[in-house]
């Protein structure tokens, strides 16, 4: 599991790759929050498209930001989730609180 | 009738190497692909839950994993002798948690994506899952009805 | 320092199996994918001889894998208790097989591929082979020296 | 691990694939054995391309088959093995007892 962190205009564009299990969750959690204070963005993007396996824990985090950024007004996008992901996703009820979309370069379009 | 079992350390690192085990004897039965991830899912919540809940994150513990595949099914256990679970009942309920950042849907997806699933706890011993599934049968609905 | 051990019936399926999961557990240490291929072959070998020697290809025995990772090192013990080898230098030797139809290359390639090799056998008890190695190291000259 | 057996010319081809162990030698080495003699060829190719993983087993196949031919006048070739199947290859000797071309075709255009 590997991640990068970025930003790209008001969005925090959160780049995962791998398998996102609890081995990798803390550090993950810290370094997107230390990311969100460090760039002041208000909005952050899960790109999924090298996730290769995602369960709770992982979920856990993008719900756990969601509602942090919610209560200041801002919002989580989720691009390029593989089946498998999408299935965890959807199952979680996550899809029905966030918007999805098939690229990064989705949603940056549309937000940016 | 073929046996397997695992123990390892409760460390995060080894939660990755429980599904992959799991996965490669469950190979041996007519499991799709998109079978396997789903009892990968089932497998990394079991053994997670273990880890941080049963033995809260401290690695000097085992956890057990017994597996059995007999004609088309396939069995797992996985046990630790850690804590114990109060209420099962209240555990079971989905989004229930006792831990602020996790989800609550550990024991949700065991039950979406295996056929069978149960669970037996005693506090102060310890927890033990069992879980099972058929290969090539069809997936049960997303909503669990626990 | 991480532990993990494996138990499975000695069924020729579990050999891959237990290649898989030895290379998953390996694999939380700084193993190149070549090197994760020789580890492989090695445990491949030592398996097979436990089921096709140690317990004669009766399915219903255990073959037992202990793995260590302390700091760079990855150990196994593949351990059996089968009919063990009545003359462990002759066995050792390359081209040796008491199987017409076997290399008599098994204990061969786990010295080549491993940093680290012993042999422990009681006729009528069982086998124990214990085998190391170094994440990052050189492989060994490819003649083994025994 | 799968395998085909077909002839071409005056020569069994064997193309095996997957991981070649214990779990498939004996009904390997039979359905060879059983091919040279309904097919009445004197040569055998081991088309290696497809092999992720081969041990000291599946090498004994190769062994006991070129063993057999070579009794009889006939021959065995390797071909397209990928390096983890040729270091072991190597390591056992057999590359000193038999040719390895990098294709199939190599050896079939060679003896054909
Ligand atoms: N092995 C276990 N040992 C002790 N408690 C457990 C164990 N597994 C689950 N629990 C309890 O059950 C609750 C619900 O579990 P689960 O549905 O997997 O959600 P989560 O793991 O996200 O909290 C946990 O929060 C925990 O209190
Ligand atoms: N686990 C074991 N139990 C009993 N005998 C064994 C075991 N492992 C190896 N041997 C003996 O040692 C010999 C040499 O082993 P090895 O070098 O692996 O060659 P091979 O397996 O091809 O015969 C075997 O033929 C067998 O007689």
């Amino acid at each position: 599991m590997n991640y990068t962190i970025k930003k790209q205009g008001d969005c925090l564009v959160v780049a995962l790759s791998g398998e996102v299990d609890v081995s990798v969750t803390d550090s993950l959690r810290e370094d997107v929050d230390r990311a969100l204070v460090n760039f002041g963005t208000g909005n952050i993007l899960f790109d999924l498209s090298g996730v290769e396996f995602m369960d709770s824990a992982g979920l856990g985090v993008i719900l756990g930001r969601y509602k942090k950024l919610r209560g200041q007004g801002g919002n989580v996008y989720l691009a390029g989730a593989k089946p498998q992901v999408k299935k965890v996703l959807e199952l979680s009820g996550l899809l029905r609180l966030m918007e999805e979309y098939p690229t990064a370069g989705d949603v940056l379009g549309k937000i940016g | 009738m073929n046996k397997a079992v695992l123990e390892f350390s409760s460390r995060a690192e080894n939660v990755a190497f429980a599904r992959v085990a799991v996965a490669a004897f469950a190979s041996q039965l007519d499991f799709t692909l998109s079978d396997l991830e789903e009892i990968k899912v089932a497998v990394s919540e079991a053994v997670t839950n273990a880890i941080v809940h049963g033995y809260g994150n401290k690695p000097e513990n085992m956890v057990r994993l017994e597996l059995t595949i007999q004609e088309e099914y396939l069995e797992i256990k996985v046990i630790d002798r850690g804590k114990g679970i109060d209420d099962v009942a209240k555990a079971l309920e989905p989004a229930y948690s006792t831990d602020p950042e996790r989800m609550g849907l550990g024991f949700s997806f065991m039950q979406s994506f295996m056929d069978r699933f149960a669970v037996d706890s005693q506090p102060g011993r310890g927890t033990r899952v069992i879980m099972s599934r058929k290969a090539g049968a069809p997936q049960k609905a997303a909503v669990p009805d626990q």
